[in-house]
């Protein structure tokens, strides 16, 4: 492993392992918080997907680093013309943890499983499929074996982002065996057909998982274990990592960055944006309720400099809701200035020469969209001061702060969001529309604009069109200004120099089957 | 003398002694057990004892600073036990005490002006330039002066806070003071001055003491009466003469016997009592002290004898003067012979 | 009968000290103790540099000047700067009157309720002893960086509202003390003879027993300042103390907690400033305790 | 009874206390002896010296902030002063043992009687078996007069009265056969009856087992029962020292006088006490002169000035007054009887 | 003493029921929904709906209440609603290595801090008693975070002479039996195991043990101090006894009972309060798992982590209660 393991001086293998290197074939990851569970489709939270997208898969891939459908269980797959009928050809020969076989039956009880569900037990189907078995909204209309591979899945109506849904960790297929038991049970004793294989779970401390000698993937996974082990503090984490009693660690602050650049036995991993951080105005609070002020906002913001000094420079300047790896970004949008004349100057439109005062929330907890919530936050208040704004920095415990907000209770926020899926409706309508207001509209923006071309995109299958009237909507958002964007930014992971193959996803799930020490 | 100043009847203090999860009360100390004495205006009364055996609690009890459990305080003709917290507060103008630790019954933090003064706040006594007038008066009739008023009690010799003690008790102008041990705590040399300052005080201002203590040549010197206590009883009570002269209690001619005499050359025949004084929580049976008694006769255990008048004036509560007692004569005889 | 003069003995002066209150006397006992001095001369200096030290210092704490981030200290900046490119040496004058307060509001605050209920529990005694001491027995129960926490969640993350969850979870400490002290003294002699000069209930527990109690809390409330510091700056380091952009020193140390190793004065001086300013308060309520208290003297 | 060797002599001792407020003389310059057999009584008023003298004689002054600072102890001639700590463990307990004023404090609260009574043993009977530690442990309480001394044996102290753990003390402090026993206060804590016992005791022990007492005590009647010989010590000082009788019958210092005079007689009363005016001044204070110069009714110019030594007025009385200085004295004590009376 | 052990214990019952209500209270008060937190900040509204009615959320206060506490009086716990699980099969894990880290630190501060506070007051105004005295206050005036941190910056990465985080190798786990890990490897006679745990233990056992140790040293002494000038020991020094053993057999037993009271405080501290060693060197203990509960308004969690926090913290309490009847046979219980 990376650095010179101190610990376990006596345990002979061990030392054999570290000193050849390339032999060593466990992995210690460490993160920042434990998995609540590990049935993948009952939870909402990152944490789990870490360590369930090595021990599941799912009928279809993403790309390696971005979110492109790719084939996974199911080898091919073919959509009908009205994009209602989607039809999946397995893979064959592939076995579950348990023994059990793999096939299109399996693989129907698992749907049959969630769409029995219930909103608090399956929230990400009800969230991605408009609801259960016998909701109006559910979009699935069945899903049916044909023979021993073959699954045809029948849609109420179109849903455009379908494909990419299925993709998603928490739509991994389980062994119908195993599930059967009991959803308490099997959130405990997880079986996949994933290249790995559930060993040990040391709740807040480590989860252990190990090859899966069977895997249907010659030659993969590389490893014989990896170990998930939690250490919440991110400058523990990297004391861990620089020490080596980890090999790869995520949650890297952008200020130690360069530091593990310039050490030799440590090597730096981006991973691909596909967020975005915001500073939020609530559309129903004065003075936010005018469009100037709103503009004004954007421009008093010194974006490029929050970036240098708190993302380290990782980081993308934002000017609309989603990053620019997502189809449907429109790039011909011209980002507000730093320009504090014109802020002054639209200010003094909106009436408000003298500026005004206003509580400026800020984030207390460090998500990879918004490293340092409180010293971006102080970053905004310097340059809103220079405007003539007098910001009051506040912060509630978090989920106070997520509770009040989407209340309508703060003036501006500072707020931010990881795509699921990598589905512009997953960014825009989800975040801007008012179907979500008291939801993830924060900021309780609302134009009927826009709200029709949500949804026409939401059913529209032809993908051009979809680009082109999301297109349409950013530049709507863009003048409205509901928001700040402030940054796209680039999570960075830190690892071992041996480690090769270790490709970080977007999503923030990433799957180790390649990864192995040189 | 006419009216006593102060008559006790019956009294009683029983400590309760809880026990348990709510406090149930399994048993008592019975500090003071039915006590009966007067004390006639201007004289003194002492009162001796052992350690432990009710001589501050017969103190506090009669100045309602302990509630009494039993019997009748009657002051200048009010029964003390019946008034309310008010009317005692008014009465204790009148009761002052004196206490055994000097040092310990002056506030540390208070100057001795302050302490001073206080009674005669709290008893509403004329304006403020009255009041530090009166101050300055009292020191000096104790023997200090007028610039010790601004000084704290730490600054203070035990002989000299004893007398600040004394001063506040004679602020009110009180009939009756109660001194419990006033100077057991104090040096010989230094004691005889306090002593002789309380003589002086008594023929001044007309003042009825109850001295409690310890050291019978103390009591002696001081009392005019005398009673002594055994166990939360008056066992014997009597002139002071009287008492030193003619011991008739067992327990008496016990201590009177065990005090040092301070010449080498007075020989004296020693009575050594045996063991200690039993515990008031659990008393023996009939007389208190049949366990250590030279003298126990059979009827000592049974029957507790009561405080009578043996001779004029000379109470004693011995089976050795009680009918039942008489029966064995010649013990009696045989006593007669030794005193 | 003024005329009166006792034949008092012919009194000879003893040597008496100098007219010196017990106050006095415990300053007394105070100055001649090297580590109370040496304490209380860190707890001045830190006062002074809260009073006056903003005076003095660079003008706006507060401003940033991102061209001069994580500056090293130099003869320009003496502390080095912060990731905003604020020098920290003013950032950690101004600190000084945060801590400071902080520390000293809310033990004035814990005071005041844990005497009123304290004194109250020990004088009355019986059934509302009983329940106040209960309702301490609970509170310390509870482990208090938790309590802190949770109070703090329920009024929100601030200053203000830090102060207040340190001020509660105090309370029971000054609280029991206060009882203890007025259960004891109550049973002193010069409480009895108040009592029998006839004083009131009232009067003798605001002329007598609070006073007499007073020495242990001073000395327990410089103690508790230096404690009160390091529980702000702990739940300042957890987020949840001084809004931004207060420079309050726990909330320096968690903002500079990722440059320890490029940055290291981002961390050692606002670690330095609140060991030297606790460990003063310390020192100095270890000598205040052998100067007031001379029974728990060691 | 002259012939008897001197077993423990204080030679010129000085015991000074360093404290924050100066430095405190305890003990000023004390010398006196005590022969074997012996009871010697050494009287005074609180502060005095007394304990600070016995201390000093054991080596246990608290230290900081007392300190031995001048003088010999010689215990059968070797002066204990030069003894190492080591050698002075083997002295204390074994040839000099001491018991002290209260015995509610002075045995430890926490181990049993019997417990304590064998730790003095075998510090010094090495050799001992437990049995044997035992047996002499029971054997001394019942020497003392305890009853029930083999169930006494396993209580704490705190199941015993006053008067039996001044007993104990006693039994712990004799179990070595000590050929000095010093006993500081032994009786002050405790009531006249319990006292009487407990005198008796100490009579009867010195007799039996010839054990030299040093028994210190502020009352006067205690002396004047127990003991042989008097010190009599004011400030720091001995004062005065003679035969308990001719102390009693011929008391020559003013301050020994009075306080004869001023304890209140059980035997007769008197009208008004004699009472020495002012207050015992604290060793220190007072740094020219006579310490009694200031209290004393004969005082008169050089008692203020000059220091007086102890004077020998007689084959076996000494006095620190210069009424008794052989130079300038005759006059003068003529002229003080004459004022006296 | 059977019977003033059941005193204290049936005392016991209002203070934790009291306890229960306090915590109940407040961390309802705490703004924020805990079906919101539980699914996160992607849920939709009618999944938080969904799952605040079947958490019973949607119900009065006092249902809720006198729910939970009739689950407490059949020895339920409660479930955690973010992981499901019974809290009463969760906490041990948590509790366990808890426990073991806080009695590390609480054996490193006892033995060190009575016996530099028994030497200082030995020696009294020594070097060695103004050092160790110093060196306490310091001590007790540094934030235990910042000292965790400089810890593990020196020791763990500039000097690599002890590991950063965790409690023990991950690579080479302890199987866990007890979950105290000390006895789990003794069990298995895994001893290259025990030092790696013991090696983990170091660091936080430190941070954790500075303040206690400090404490405690500085409470031995001033008690020590005040035993040493009492008559006893005066005594014990009169029969010819040394001072090694007058120190430590009769004044240490005096001294020792405030000393305990203190030790027992601070365990208890330690229990709930290490939220902050807890976090800094990842160790999976109570006071992180409460914190953490906290943020996620777990309240099962919460309040039954707290209640049996505080059900040890008074259990321990009594148990030094207990102890000083042992140590000093004047004090009686019944
Ligand atoms: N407040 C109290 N509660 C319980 N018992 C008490 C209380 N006050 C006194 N006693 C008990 O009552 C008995 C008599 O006590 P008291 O103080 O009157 O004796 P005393 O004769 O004054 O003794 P001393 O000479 O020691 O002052 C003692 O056994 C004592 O233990
Ligand atoms: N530990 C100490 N520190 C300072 N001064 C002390 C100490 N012990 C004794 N002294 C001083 O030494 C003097 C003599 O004290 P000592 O205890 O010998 O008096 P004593 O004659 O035994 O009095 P008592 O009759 O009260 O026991 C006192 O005036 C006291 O001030
Ligand atoms: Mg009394
Ligand atoms: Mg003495």
């Amino acid at each position: 492993s990376g650095g010179d393991d101190k610990e376990g001086n006596g345990d002979k293998d061990k030392d054999a392992a570290d000193k050849g290197g390339s032999e060593n074939k466990t992995l210690v990851f460490g993160r920042g918080g434990d998995s609540t569970s590990l049935d993948p489709s009952r939870v909402t939270e990152g944490e789990t997907f870490k360590v369930t997208a090595n021990l599941f898969e799912t009928l279809l891939n993403f790309g390696e680093q971005d979110t492109t459908v790719q084939p996974g269980l199911a080898k091919e797959y073919d959509t009908s013309e009205d994009g209602l009928t989607y039809t999946f050809q397995l893979e064959e020969g592939v076995k579950f943890h348990d023994g059990t076989d793999f096939n299109a039956e399996a693989v129907v009880k698992n749907f049959e499983r969630w769409a029995n569900g219930d909103a608090d037990t399956f929230p990400y189907y009800n969230s991605m499929f408009g609801g259960f078995k016998d909701d109006e909204d559910h979009v699935i209309e069945s899903v049916k074996a044909d023979g021993e591979s073959t699954v045809i899945i029948t849609l109420k109506r179109p849903q455009a982002p379908f494909l990419k849904n299925l993709a998603m960790s928490m739509f991994a297929i389980s062994s119908p065996e195993a599930f059967e038991k009991g959803d308490d049970e099997y959130e405990r004793n997880p079986v996949g057909t994933g290249p790995f294989k559930f060993v040990e779970w040391k709740p807040n401390e480590t989860i252990t998982i190990e090859k899966n000698e069977e895997y249907w993937q010659e030659g993969l996974p590389k490893l014989d274990r990896v170990i998930f082990q939690a250490i919440p503090d991110n400058s523990a984490r990297l004391n861990a990592l620089l020490s080596g009693e980890i090999d790869l660690a995520d949650g890297i602050n952008p200020a130690d960055g360069a530091k593990i650049e310039d050490n030799d036995a440590l090597q730096l991993f981006e991973r691909p944006s596909m967020n975005v951080g915001y500073l939020g105005l609530t559309v129903t609070r004065e003075p936010f309720d005018k469009k100037e002020v709103r503009q004004a906002m954007n421009y008093a913001i010194d974006k490029q400099s929050i970036i240098d000094s708190f993302f380290e420079g990782r980081a993308e300047v934002a000017k609309n809701a989603m990053p620019s790896s997502i189809s449907g970004y429109n790039d011909e949008v011209e980002a507000y200035a730093y320009d504090p004349e014109k802020a002054k100057e639209l200010l003094k439109e909106a009436g408000l020469e003298d500026g005004f005062e206003m509580e400026l929330w800020a984030m207390p907890v460090p998500r990879p969209y918004m490293p340092d919530g409180t010293k971006v936050a102080e970053a905004i208040q310097s340059n809103l001061a220079d405007v003539g704004i007098k910001a009051k920095i506040v912060s509630y415990e978090w989920a106070t702060y997520l509770d009040k907000a989407s209340k309508g209770e703060a003036d501006a926020f500072m707020l931010g969001w990881t795509g699921d899926n990598g589905d512009a409706d997953n960014f825009l309508y989800v975040l801007l529309d008012e179907d979500n207001i008291g939801s993830n509209n924060y900021t309780y923006f609302k134009n009927d604009e826009t709200h029709k071309l949500f949804l026409e995109a939401q059913t529209e299958v032809d993908e051009d069109k979809r680009i082109e009237l999301y297109k349409q909507a950013q530049e709507i958002l863009h003048e409205e200004a509901p928001w700040v964007p402030l940054a796209h930014s680039i999570p960075l992971l830190g690892g071992a120099k041996e480690l090769t193959g270790f490709v970080p996803h977007p999503t923030g799930s990433d799957l180790l089957s390649n990864v192995e020490f040189k | 003398m006419n009216k006593p100043l102060l008559e006790v009847e019956g009294l009683k203090k029983y400590f309760p002694i809880r026990k348990g999860l709510i406090g149930k009360t399994v048993g008592h100390i019975k500090a003071i057990d039915d006590i009966t004495f007067h004390v006639n205006e201007g004289e003194t009364l002492g009162i001796v004892g052992e350690s432990g055996c009710g001589k501050s609690t017969t103190g506090r009890t009669i100045m309602q600073l302990l509630e009494p459990t039993e019997g009748v305080v009657e002051f200048q003709g009010k029964d003390l036990t019946k008034l309310s917290a008010t009317e005692i507060r008014s009465v204790r103008r009148d009761i002052q005490m004196v206490f055994q630790d000097p040092y310990a019954s002056l506030n540390p933090r208070h100057t001795i002006g302050k302490i001073l003064e206080e009674p005669l706040i709290v008893h509403g006594g004329g304006s403020a330039k009255d009041r530090r007038k009166k101050v300055v008066e009292f020191l000096k009739i104790v023997g200090l002066s007028e610039y010790h008023a601004k000084r704290y009690p730490h600054q203070f010799s035990g002989g000299q806070r004893q007398r600040i003690g004394i001063a506040r008790a004679l602020m009110t102008n009180p009939k009756l003071i109660i001194a419990d041990e006033p100077v057991s705590a104090l040096d010989v040399s230094i004691q005889a001055q306090v002593l002789n300052l309380m003589q002086d005080l008594q023929k001044e201002f007309h003042l009825t003491y109850i001295f409690i203590a310890h050291d019978l040549g103390v009591v002696r010197h001081i009392s005019d009466r005398v009673a002594v206590m055994y166990l939360g009883k008056i066992v014997e009570i009597t002139e002071s003469e009287e008492l030193y002269a003619n011991p008739l209690h067992p327990y008496t001619q016990a201590l009177l016997s065990a005090v040092p005499v301070p010449d080498p050359n007075y020989k004296k025949e020693q009575i050594i009592i045996e063991g200690d004084m039993p515990s008031p929580a659990n008393p023996p049976s009939g007389c208190a002290f049949h366990t250590r008694c030279p003298f126990k006769m059979d009827v000592c255990t049974k029957i507790t004898p009561v405080l009578a008048e043996e001779k004029t004036g000379h109470s004693v509560a011995c089976h050795l003067y009680t009918v039942e007692g008489n029966d064995d004569i010649e013990r009696k005889k045989q006593l007669e012979g030794s005193v | 009968m003024s005329e009166f003069t006792p034949k008092v003995d012919g009194v000879v002066e003893a040597e008496l000290e100098k007219t010196t209150g017990p106050w006095r006397e415990a300053w007394v006992g105070f100055r001649k103790s090297k580590v109370a001095v040496v304490g209380a001369v860190i707890v001045i200096f830190f006062i002074l540099l809260a009073l006056f030290g903003p005076l003095v210092t660079k003008e706006g704490i507060n401003e940033q000047l991102m061209t001069d981030r994580l500056q090293p200290p130099s003869s320009e900046y003496w502390f080095g700067t912060d990731d905003f490119g604020r020098d920290i040496f003013s950032r950690i004058i101004h600190g000084a009157r945060i801590s400071l307060s902080v520390g000293f509001f809310s033990v004035v605050g814990s005071i005041v309720v844990g005497s009123f209920l304290g004194i109250i529990a020990g004088y009355y005694g019986r059934w509302i002893d009983t329940i106040i001491s209960r309702i301490f027995d609970i509170m310390l129960a509870f482990p208090s960086i938790l309590l802190a926490i949770a109070i703090v969640s329920v009024l929100g993350p601030s200053l203000r509202n830090a102060l207040i969850a340190i001020a509660i979870i105090n309370v029971p400490n000054f609280g029991r003390l206060i009882r203890s002290k007025v259960l004891s003294i109550k049973e002193d002699e010069y409480i009895t003879a108040a009592k029998a000069i006839g004083m009131k209930d009232f009067r003798i527990l605001f002329s007598h027993i609070l006073p007499n109690s007073m020495a242990p809390v001073i000395v327990q409330g410089t103690l508790a300042i230096a404690t009160a510091i390091l529980e702000a700056a702990a739940l300042g380091f957890l987020g949840l103390g001084a809004e931004a952009p207060y420079p309050e020193w726990g909330k320096m140390l968690a903002d500079s907690k990722d440059y320890l190793q490029n940055a290291p004065w981002t961390m050692i001086f606002p670690g330095l400033a609140i060991m030297l300013t606790v460990l003063g308060f310390n020192l100095m309520g270890d000598g205040l305790r052998d100067a007031l208290d001379p029974k728990m003297k060691s | 009874m002259n012939e008897r060797k001197k077993l423990l002599e204080v030679k010129d001792l000085q015991t000074t206390f360093f404290t924050d407020s100066g430095e405190i003389p305890a003990v000023d310059h004390v010398d006196f002896y005590v022969r074997e057999g012996e009871v010697l009584g050494i009287v005074g008023e609180s502060g005095c010296g007394k304990s600070v003298t016995s201390l000093s004689i054991m080596q246990l002054v608290p230290s900081p902030p007392g300190k031995i600072t001048g003088g010999e102890i010689l215990f059968e001639g070797q002066d204990l002063l030069k003894k190492t700590e080591k050698e002075m463990r083997e002295i204390r307990g074994n040839d000099v043992a001491m018991i002290f004023q209260e015995p509610m404090t002075s045995l430890n609260p926490l181990f049993t009687i019997g417990n304590q009574m064998s730790e003095a043993i075998s510090l010094h009977q090495k050799k001992w078996s437990k049995k044997q530690i035992k047996e002499r442990a029971t054997e001394m309480l019942k020497l003392v007069g305890l009853p029930r001394s083999e169930e006494i044996m396993k209580e704490y102290p705190h199941q015993l009265s006053g008067g039996m753990r001044q007993r104990v003390m006693i039994a712990m402090a004799l179990v070595c056969d000590p050929k000095v026993l010093i006993a500081d206060e032994p009786t002050t804590a405790l009531d006249v009856t319990i006292q009487a016992q407990i005198l008796k005791l100490m009579r009867e022990l010195n007799e039996r087992m010839n054990t030299a007492i040093l028994l210190i005590t502020h009352d006067l009647g205690v002396v004047a029962e127990t003991c042989e010989r008097v010190v009599v010590m004011y400030s720091g000082q001995v004062i005065e020292e003679a035969p308990t009788k001719v102390i009693f019958e011929n008391p020559c210092h003013p301050y020994t006088r009075g306080l004869i005079q001023s304890v209140p007689d059980m035997r007769n009363k008197k009208d008004r006490l004699y009472s020495i005016p002012g207050n015992v001044p604290k060793p220190g204070s007072i740094e020219q002169g006579c310490r009694f110069a200031a209290r004393c009714e004969s005082a008169f110019s050089r008692c203020r000035v000059e220091t007086p030594e102890l004077y020998r007025n007689s084959e076996n009385h000494q006095t620190r007054c210069f009424l008794y200085d052989e130079q300038q004295g005759v006059t003068s004590a003529n002229e003080q009887t004459t004022t006296r009376s | 003493m059977f019977n003033y052990t059941i005193k204290r214990l049936l005392q016991l019952i209002p203070v934790l029921l009291g306890m229960t209500f306090l915590v109940f209270m407040l961390i309802r008060a705490i703004p924020g929904n805990p079906a919101q937190v539980i699914l996160g900040q992607q849920a939709t509204k009618e999944a938080v709906e969904a799952l605040t009615i079947k958490l019973g959320l949607d119900q009065p206060w006092y249902t809720q209440y006198f729910s939970y506490l009739g689950g407490i009086l059949k020895g339920d716990l409660g479930e955690s609603m973010r992981t499901r699980l019974p809290v009463a099969d969760e906490i041990w894990p948590y509790l366990a290595a808890t426990l073991e880290l806080a009695l590390f630190a609480m054996i490193i501060a006892v033995v060190v801090g009575i016996n530099a506070g028994i030497i200082s007051a030995w020696f009294q105004n020594s070097w060695f008693d103004y050092s160790a005295m110093v060196l306490a206050l310091v001590g007790v005036s540094m934030p235990i975070f910042w000292l965790g941190l400089m810890g593990q910056w020196a020791f763990a990465i500039e000097l690599q002479w002890l590991p950063t985080t965790g409690r023990e190798n991950v690579r080479d786990p302890v199987s866990a039996i007890t979950n105290l890990y000390i006895i789990d490897t003794l069990i298995q006679g895994r001893f290259d195991q025990l030092w790696v745990v013991i090696k983990h233990l170091i660091l936080p056992g430190l941070a954790l043990a500075t303040i206690p140790m400090a404490i405690i040293a500085r409470m031995t002494r001033s008690s020590m101090l005040e035993v040493m000038r009492s008559d006893y020991i005066r005594t014990a020094r009169a029969k010819g006894q040394k001072m090694f053993w007058v120190v430590y057999k009769h004044a240490l037993k005096n001294a020792i009972i405030p000393v305990l009271t203190i030790i027992g405080l601070q365990i208890g501290l330690l229990l709930g309060g290490a939220i902050l060693t807890e976090t800094i060197f990842a160790w999976p203990g109570i006071g992180r798992y409460i914190y953490d509960a906290i943020n996620f308004r777990d309240y099962p969690v919460i309040q039954s982590g707290i209640l049996i926090v505080a059900f040890i913290f008074v259990m321990i309490n009594l148990i030094v209660d207990l102890l000083y009847g042992l140590i000093d046979p004047r004090i009686k219980y019944d």
